[in-house]
C-alpha cells in the first residue's frame, strides 16, 4: 500500500482509517462486497450525540458510489471526513433514478418542506432541472476552496456556467457493454449491438439521453444541436427495435444484473459498472465506447433549498472534502468512474498505477473528444422528448 | 365397504386397468402435490440461494456458506429495514385491526341507514390499485406539511389493511349464533358483559385472522411504501432497490428465517389450540 | 334512539380515518386529473382547468395497456382459480388429519418476501436458469425464445403472488359444503362431473367470487410482476401510472387512475349481478 | 351489577299484548295469565307467534302494545337481564368457548356471586352430569346439551323459566325420557314452567295449563284433558289429537241435550259441550270413542248409518278405519283390539255409533280441516 501524503487537512484518525483502505481491486476479490450503504448511525455519527460532532448532514447518493469497507462496514473517506471536520454524515444509497427521486421529493420541494436530504446527486439534465426551478441552493464559495480542481471540460456547463450552485460528483461514460462469451466478436457499432444473434437479449438504458445519444451519434448528430426530428427519428428506430423483439428491457441499473444473469448479452451501459463486471468476472464483459461516439454526463452534488444553513454549511464542506485530489483517487479507485478532480491522477499512481492509466476513470483527450454531452433541453422540449422516449420504451 | 369388495372381486383385471383407476382415485392428491411444488419452488430457491458465497449479486451460483446465515445483519442496512418493517407492521396491524373491528360490528351487526354506504367505502379502497392509493396519500400529507416517512407509512398501510380486517371479522360476526348474546343477557349479562364474555372471546379468532392478514400485507407491502417512506428503508424497498444493483444473500436469509419463523408461529399455534381443545 | 346511534359510533373512528386518508387524498387526485400544465411554467406546474379531454387523451395513448392490464389480469386470475379450486376441494375434503398442516402450508410461502420470489421466478426462468437451458438443449424451444421477458411469465407471476387471495375463501366456501350433499348427489344418479357442476360450483359460489374479485383487482394494477418477469412490450397500466407520476406528470396520471378504477368498478359490479350474489367479498 | 327486579315473584300476567312487524302481526292482542308455580305450555304451529311471546317475556323483544307484569312488578322494558327469568333456548346456546362448569356458572358469576362452586355441582348433580363439568358443549351429545343448558337456567333460580322448544332437536326416545326428567325438575325445583312446543304431545305429557295459539291468539285455554274432550274450536279439536267434523244443524232440545241433524240423520248433543251460537254447527267426535258395527247389529247411542270400509290399517294397539259415509265424508276410526272380534274388512257395510256425552258442537262457520295441515316439524319461527 502507498501510504502517501495525504492533504492538508487530513487529521490523524483520518489518515489511519484512509492507511486501512483497500485497493480497488482487493476489493473485488474480497467479494461480499454489498449493493452497500452505511451503518454510519451505529457508529455514534448519528447527528444526536454532537457532544463530538459540530452538526450534520443527510446524503442522497446512487448506491455503489462511494468507496466502501466490507470488513469495517464503513465508508473511509467519510470517515476521515467526520473526523476531520467533525460534521456526522447520514450516507443514504437510494437514489435509483432521476425521476424516481425527483418524483419522490419534487412535492416537498415545491412546498419549501425538508425533503430528509442535505445534498443529492442528480445527473446533469436533472441537475438542470433543479437550477432551473430554484430547488438549489448557491454555493458559499468560499467553503470550497478546492472547487477550483474541477476538469476545465466540467467548469462551466450550460446550466451551470459558473458552477455556482453544482459540482461534479462522477462523470460517466455512455457506451456498449457486452459478454465476451457470447459476443466474441464484441460491440462497437449499432449494427454490432443489434446482430440477428443479440436479437431478444438487448437491453438498453433508461436513461434517454444515453440511449437516444448513441443511437444520434451513430446516426452522425451532433449532440449539442440535436433537433427534435433528429430526436424523433431516432425515438423511432428504437421504437421499431422494441415492438420486433429486438430489446429485453428498458432499464436503469438492473441491466448488469442482466448481464450477470444472461438474460442480456449486449447492452447500452455505463463505464464504472462494465468496469467492475469486467474485473469481477475475470474478462467475461467487456465496454467499449462507439465508434461514432459515446455519451458522456455527470452526476452532480447539489444541495437542496431545504436544507438548513448550518447544513448547507456542511455540505459545502463535504463538496470541498471531495474535491481534495487525494480523496477523489481514493473515491475513483472504488467506483471507477470518471473523476472530475485535477490532479487525481497523480494522487492515484501512489494507490494503484495501473488504475491511474485507466481510461475508465482519466479518460486521454482522444477518448475524449469521442465523447459528446447532450445539450440543455427546455422543459417543453424535456416534457414531449422524454414521452415520446417512454412511449418508444413501451409506456 | 362395497369398494372393498369389488376390488377383491375384480382382482384379476388387467394391470393397466388398475393403475388407471389408482390414478383416477388419487389424481385431485397428485394434483396437490403438484400444486404444492409450484408454490414451493421460489421458496426453495431463495433458501438456497440463501448458502449462496456470492458477492453483492446473488445471481449465479459460487459455493456453499452457512456465513450469510452467521451474520444475517452483514449486508449494509438489511437489518435495519427488517426492523423499520417490523414495526410498521405491528403498528398497521394494531391500528387497522382495532378500527376494522369497529366498522365489521357495526355492519355486521346493525341494520341502519347508510349500511350499503358503508360497505361500499369499505370495498373502495380494496377496488383502489395500489398505486393510486399511494400516490394520493402521499399528496395529502404534502398538502398537510408532513413529510413521508415512517408514520405515513403506518397510516398508509392502515388505509389498505382496514378493508381486509372488516371483510375478515365480519365473516366471522355473520357465523355467530346471535342466541349465544340473547343467551347471555339472558344470564344476568349486560350489554358490556355480553360482549366482553361471550362476543368478543367467540370473534376472536376472526380477529386474530384478521391481525395476522393486516401484518402480512403490511409487511410485504412494496408499492404503496414507497411512495410514503421518504428516507425509511423498509425490507421490500431494500429488496426492490438492491435488485437493481444486486440483492444480497443476507436479504435471502432474512426472507427464508422470516417464512420459517411464521411457520413455526402458525403451528405452534394450531398445536396449542388442538391441545387446548382436547384437555 | 340508543340502537341507532350505536352503529354510528362504531363506524365514526375508522371512517374518520378512511375519509382523511382514503376519500379525501382520492378526491384531491380527481381535482388533478382535470388540470393543464401552466403555459410556460415549468415542468411540475399544473393549474385546474376543468380539461376533461385529459381522460380522452389519456385514455387514446395508454389503451394498449389498458387492454393488457384487463386481458393479463383476467388471464391470471383464470389461472389462479384453474390451480387453487382443485387444491382447495383437496384440503376440504381429501386431506384428513393433515388438513391444517396443509393449509398453513398454502399460506406458509406468502410470508417470504413477495418480490424475493418474483425475482426468484426470473432467476428460474431466465436464459441461464433451470428450464431454458435444458429444454434448449433437448431442442423443445428454440435459442430466441425466451420465457421471461414475457407476457406469459408475467401472467404466471401475477397469478403465482395472488394466489393466497385465491385459495383461502374458495377453501372457506368449499369448506363449508356438507359432504352428505355430494353424496346424495350420486345418490341421486349424478356421476362426478355432474355433481361438481350442479352442486359442489354453486355451493363454492361465494368463494369463487370472493376469490375472483381479490385476485383480479391487485393484478389488474399490478407493475411490479410486469416490471421484473416483462418485457417493453409488456407494460401494463400500472407501470404507465408508476412511471408518468414520476416524471411528474399528475393530471395524466390521475385521469388514468380514475380510469383503472372505474373500469375495475365496472368489471366487478356486473361480474356479481352475473354470480348473482350480492355480498361484496 | 344489580338485578332490580329480581325479587319480583308472583304470577306472569300479560296484558293486552301485541306485537308487529311492519304489517305483520305476529303476537294479536294477547292477554294471559300464568300462576305462580305452574308448568305452562304454549302450543302451536310454526308462525303461530308463541316464540315471538316468549322472546317478549325474556326481554328479547319489546312488545308494540301492552304490557307484561311479573307479580306486581311492571317488567315490560326492562333488560333480558334485569329479569329473574331465564330460557333454556331452542338449540341450547351453549356457549362454546366455555366449559360446561362455566356456563352454568354464567348467570351467577354475572350477578356478582363469589362462591359458585356448590350451587353449580348441585345443579350439575340435579341433571346427572357432574362428570362433565370440565368439558367443552361440543364434546356433549344432544341430550347432554340439553340438560346442561337447563342446569345453567335453573342454578340462578329464577322466578320463571323460559323453555323454547327444548326437546326439537332430540330423537323420539330421548325427548320421552327428557320429558319425564323435565317434568320431575320442575317439581323439585318448584318454579314457573313456561314452555313453548309444536308438539301437542310434548304439551300434554308435561304441562299443567296449555294455552293453543294460532296466528297471534290463543284460541283456548286449559287443562291437557279439558283440551282434549272438549276443545271449542276446530283447530283446536284437529290440532290437539285428531277429531271427526261433521257439519250440520241443531234442530231441537232434549232436557240437557241438543238435537242435531247430520246430513239427515239425527244425533244429541251434551248442551255444555255445544259452542256454537247459532244452528249451524260442526259436530266432533274423536276417533278412539267411535265403534263400528256390521249394518244389520243393533247399536245404541248416537248411530250414523250407512257408512262403507273404505281402508284398514292395523296398528298393533289398536285397528284405524277409514269410513265412507253416504254423504261423501270419511270418517276415522280407532278400535281397542281388545275384545276378540274379528277386524272388519274393506266394503264391509257398516253403522258408527257413539256415546252422546262424547259428542261436542262447534261453531258451524269454521273449516273443518282448520289445524290438520300445519306441518309441526318445520320449527323454526325466528
Amino acid at each position: 500500500m502507498a501510504n502517501s501524503p495525504k492533504s492538508q487537512a487530513l487529521s490523524q484518525e483520518a489518515r489511519a482509517i484512509l492507511n486501512s483502505k483497500f485497493s480497488r481491486r482487493a476489493l473485488v476479490a474480497g467479494a461480499g462486497a454489498l449493493g452497500g450503504a452505511a451503518l454510519l448511525t451505529s457508529c455514534g455519527s448519528g447527528g444526536d450525540d454532537a457532544a463530538s460532532t459540530s452538526g450534520s448532514i443527510r446524503w442522497g447518493n446512487w448506491p455503489l458510489y462511494l468507496d466502501y469497507n466490507d470488513e469495517t462496514q464503513l465508508y473511509p473517506t467519510l470517515e476521515a471526513f467526520t473526523a476531520a471536520t467533525g460534521i456526522a454524515a447520514e450516507y443514504y444509497e437510494d437514489y435509483n433514478d432521476n425521476d424516481e427521486f425527483f418524483g419522490k421529493v419534487q412535492a416537498q420541494l415545491k412546498l419549501k418542506q425538508d425533503i430528509g436530504y442535505d445534498i443529492v446527486s442528480p445527473t446533469d439534465w436533472m441537475a438542470a432541472r433543479w437550477i432551473r426551478l430554484g430547488y438549489t441552493h448557491k454555493f458559499d464559495k468560499a467553503n470550497i476552496p478546492n472547487a477550483g480542481n474541477i476538469l476545465d471540460t466540467l467548469a462551466s456547463p450550460s446550466f451551470d456556467p459558473t458552477r455556482d450552485y453544482s459540482m461534479t460528483w462522477q462523470g460517466i461514460m455512455g457506451g456498449f457493454g457486452w459478454n465476451t462469451e457470447k459476443v466474441p466478436g464484441g460491440v462497437r457499432t449499432l449494427d454490432d449491438l443489434f446482430a440477428p444473434a443479440n436479437k431478444g437479449k438487448i437491453v438498453v438504458l433508461s436513461e434517454m439521453r444515453d440511449t437516444i445519444g448513441i443511437i444520434l451519434r451513430s446516426r452522425g448528430v451532433d449532440l449539442q444541436t440535436v433537433t427534435e426530428d433528429q430526436f424523433m427519428s431516432a425515438v423511432e428506430f428504437l421504437e421499431q427495435k422494441v415492438s420486433d423483439g429486438w430489446i429485453r428491457g428498458v432499464k436503469g441499473n438492473e441491466y448488469a444484473e442482466d448481464l450477470k444473469s444472461g438474460d442480456a448479452i449486449a447492452v447500452i451501459g455505463w463505464s464504472g459498472d462494465m468496469f467492475i463486471l469486467k474485473n469481477d468476472y475475470d474478462g467475461k464483459f467487456d465496454f467499449a465506447i462507439p465508434e461514432s461516439g459515446g455519451t458522456i454526463s455527470g452526476d452532480n452534488l447539489v444541495i437542496p433549498y431545504t436544507a438548513t444553513a448550518e447544513a448547507k454549511a456542511s455540505a459545502e464542506k463535504l463538496i470541498n472534502w471531495y474535491y481534495d485530489p487525494a480523496i477523489a483517487a481514493e473515491v475513483a479507485a472504488y467506483v471507477n468512474y470518471v473523476t472530475p478532480v485535477k490532479g487525481a491522477q497523480a494522487e492515484m499512481e501512489k494507490i494503484d498505477p495501473a488504475l491511474a492509466a485507466s481510461e475508465f476513470i482519466f479518460p486521454t483527450e482522444k477518448t475524449m473528444a469521442n465523447l459528446s454531452v447532450f445539450r440543455s433541453l427546455t422543459p417543453t422540449e424535456e416534457t414531449s422528448w422524454s414521452e415520446a422516449f417512454l412511449k418508444a420504451s413501451g409506456i | 365397504m362395497s369398494s372393498v369388495k369389488t376390488e377383491t372381486i375384480v382382482s384379476k383385471r388387467p394391470l393397466g386397468t388398475s393403475i388407471s383407476r389408482w390414478f383416477g382415485k388419487n389424481l385431485i392428491r397428485i394434483y396437490m402435490f403438484f400444486a404444492f411444488v409450484y408454490l414451493f419452488i421460489p421458496v426453495m430457491y431463495t433458501f438456497v440461494f440463501s448458502f449462496n458465497d456470492s458477492g453483492k449479486s446473488n445471481i449465479t451460483w459460487q459455493g456453499f456458506t452457512f456465513e450469510k446465515w452467521l451474520n444475517p445483519c452483514g449486508a449494509p442496512r438489511v437489518c435495519e429495514a427488517l426492523g423499520n418493517s417490523i414495526k410498521v407492521g405491528l403498528l398497521a396491524t394494531i391500528f387497522s385491526t382495532i378500527l376494522g373491528t369497529l366498522i365489521a360490528f357495526a355492519i355486521g351487526r346493525y341494520a341502519f341507514r347508510g349500511r350499503s354506504a358503508s360497505n361500499l367505502l369499505i370495498f373502495l379502497p380494496m377496488a383502489t390499485p395500489e398505486i393510486v392509493l399511494g400516490a394520493s396519500i402521499l399528496s395529502l400529507f404534502l398538502v398537510m406539511q408532513v413529510n413521508p416517512g415512517f408514520w405515513p407509512i403506518v397510516i398508509a398501510h392502515v388505509v389498505f389493511c382496514i378493508s381486509f380486517v372488516v371483510v375478515t371479522v365480519k365473516a366471522r360476526i355473520a357465523s355467530l349464533d346471535p342466541r349465544l348474546e340473547q343467551a347471555a343477557m339472558d344470564l344476568y349479562a349486560n350489554e358490556f358483559e355480553t360482549f366482553r364474555r361471550v362476543t368478543l372471546p367467540l370473534v376472536a379468532p376472526g380477529i386474530a385472522a384478521a391481525a395476522l392478514l393486516a401484518f402480512s400485507l403490511s409487511f410485504d407491502d412494496f408499492i404503496i411504501t414507497n411512495f410514503n417512506s421518504g428516507t425509511v428503508t423498509t425490507f421490500p424497498e431494500f429488496v426492490y432497490g438492491a435488485a437493481a444493483r444486486g440483492i444480497p444473500a443476507q436479504a435471502n436469509v432474512i426472507a427464508s428465517a422470516v417464512f420459517f419463523v411464521a411457520l413455526a408461529l402458525v403451528v405452534i399455534g394450531q398445536v396449542v389450540s388442538r391441545k387446548r381443545k382436547v384437555s | 334512539m340508543k340502537k341507532i346511534s350505536t352503529p354510528y359510533l362504531l363506524l365514526l373512528p375508522g371512517f374518520a380515518f378512511l375519509l382523511t386518508f382514503f376519500v379525501f387524498p382520492i378526491l384531491s387526485l380527481a381535482q388533478v386529473s382535470t388540470a393543464t400544465p401552466v403555459s410556460g411554467g415549468d415542468i411540475d406546474d399544473f393549474e385546474q382547468t376543468f380539461r376533461f379531454r385529459n381522460y380522452l387523451e389519456a385514455f387514446l395513448d395508454s389503451r394498449e395497456h389498458f387492454g393488457r392490464s384487463i386481458v393479463y389480469a383476467l388471464l391470471a386470475t383464470l389461472i389462479a382459480l384453474l390451480i387453487s379450486y382443485p387444491l382447495a376441494y383437496a384440503l376440504a375434503f381429501k386431506s384428513g388429519k393433515y388438513k391444517n398442516l396443509l393449509l398453513v402450508l398454502v399460506v406458509a410461502p406468502f410470508f417470504t418476501s413477495f418480490l424475493l420470489r418474483t425475482v426468484a421466478w426470473k432467476q428460474i426462468l431466465g436464459e441461464e436458469g433451470f428450464v431454458v437451458p435444458p429444454l434448449r438443449s433437448l431442442g423443445l424451444i428454440s435459442e430466441s425464445t425466451t420465457l421471461t421477458s414475457t407476457a406469459g411469465a408475467v401472467i404466471l407471476g401475477m397469478a403465482y403472488n395472488f394466489l393466497p387471495f385465491m385459495t383461502l375463501p374458495l377453501y372457506a366456501s368449499i369448506d363449508r359444503i356438507d359432504p352428505r350433499t355430494l353424496e346424495a348427489s350420486g345418490d341421486l344418479y349424478a356421476n362426478g362431473f355432474t355433481t361438481f357442476r350442479k352442486v359442489t360450483l354453486p355451493l363454492s359460489m361465494p368463494g369463487v367470487v370472493a376469490g375472483t374479485l381479490l385476485t383480479f383487482i391487485p393484478a389488474a394494477g399490478d407493475y411490479v410482476n410486469a416490471e421484473l418477469l416483462g418485457g417493453p412490450n409488456n407494460s401494463m397500466i400500472g407501470n404507465v401510472i408508476q412511471t408518468r407520476f414520476l416524471i411528474p406528470d399528475y393530471p395524466t396520471t390521475s385521469a388514468l387512475s380514475f380510469m383503472l378504477m372505474a373500469a375495475i368498478l365496472i368489471i366487478v359490479t356486473v361480474y356479481i349481478r352475473r354470480a348473482g350474489t350480492d355480498e361484496v367479498v | 351489577m344489580s338485578v332490580s327486579a329480581n325479587s319480583a315473584r308472583g304470577d306472569l300476567k300479560l296484558t293486552s299484548v301485541t306485537k308487529s312487524y311492519g304489517d305483520f302481526t305476529a303476537v294479536d292482542d294477547l292477554s294471559l295469565t300464568i300462576p305462580e308455580g305452574s308448568f305452562f305450555a304454549l302450543l302451536g304451529p310454526s308462525g303461530c307467534g308463541k316464540t315471538t311471546t316468549l322472546r317478549m317475556v325474556a326481554g328479547l323483544e319489546e312488545p308494540t302494545v301492552g304490557s307484561i307484569h311479573l307479580g306486581s312488578t311492571d317488567i315490560t322494558f326492562t333488560k333480558p337481564y334485569q329479569r329473574p327469568i331465564n330460557t333454556v333456548f331452542q338449540n341450547y346456546a351453549l356457549f362454546p368457548h366455555l366449559t360446561i362448569f362455566e356456563n352454568i356458572a354464567f348467570g351467577l358469576r354475572r350477578r356478582g356471586i363469589k362462591d359458585v362452586d356448590e350451587s353449580v355441582n348441585k345443579v350439575l348433580n340435579l341433571v346427572e352430569l357432574p362428570h362433565l363439568a370440565q368439558r367443552k358443549p361440543t364434546q356433549l351429545s344432544g341430550g347432554q346439551q340439553q340438560r346442561i343448558a337447563l342446569a345453567r337456567a335453573i342454578v340462578n333460580r329464577p322466578a320463571l323459566l323460559l323453555l323454547d322448544e327444548p326437546l326439537g332437536a332430540l330423537d323420539l326416545k330421548l325427548r320421552r325420557q327428557m320429558q319425564i326428567e323435565l317434568k320431575w325438575i320442575q317439581k323439585e325445583v318448584g318454579l314457573t314452567f313456561v314452555h313453548v312446543t309444536h308438539d301437542q304431545e310434548e304439551a300434554m305429557t308435561m304441562a299443567d295449563t296449555i294455552a293453543v295459539m294460532n296466528e297471534g291468539k290463543i284460541e283456548q285455554m286449559g287443562s291437557p284433558a279439558d283440551l282434549y274432550d272438549n276443545p271449542k274450536t276446530a283447530f283446536v279439536a284437529n290440532f290437539l289429537g285428531q277429531s271427526n267434523l261433521i257439519k250440520g244443524s241443531i234442530t231441537g232440545n232434549d232436557g240437557d241435550s241438543l238435537i242435531a241433524d247430520l246430513f239427515g240423520q239425527k244425533v244429541s248433543v251434551p248442551r255444555n259441550r255445544s259452542h256454537a251460537d247459532d244452528a249451524s254447527i260442526l259436530a266432533g267426535i274423536r276417533p278412539e270413542k267411535f265403534r263400528i258395527s256390521l249394518a244389520q247389529t243393533p247399536v245404541s247411542g248416537n248411530v250414523l248409518s250407512g257408512g262403507k270400509i273404505e281402508d284398514v290399517s292395523y296398528i298393533g294397539v289398536s285397528t284405524q278405519y277409514q269410513v265412507m259415509m253416504p254423504w261423501g265424508q270419511e270418517l276415522m276410526v280407532f278400535e281397542q283390539n281388545d275384545d276378540g272380534v274379528a277386524p272388519f274388512q274393506i266394503g264391509d257395510p257398516v253403522n258408527i255409533s257413539w256415546e252422546p256425552v262424547f259428542t261436542f258442537a262447534l261453531h258451524g262457520d269454521q273449516d273443518a280441516e282448520a289445524g290438520t295441515e300445519v306441518v309441526p316439524e318445520d320449527l323454526d319461527e325466528e
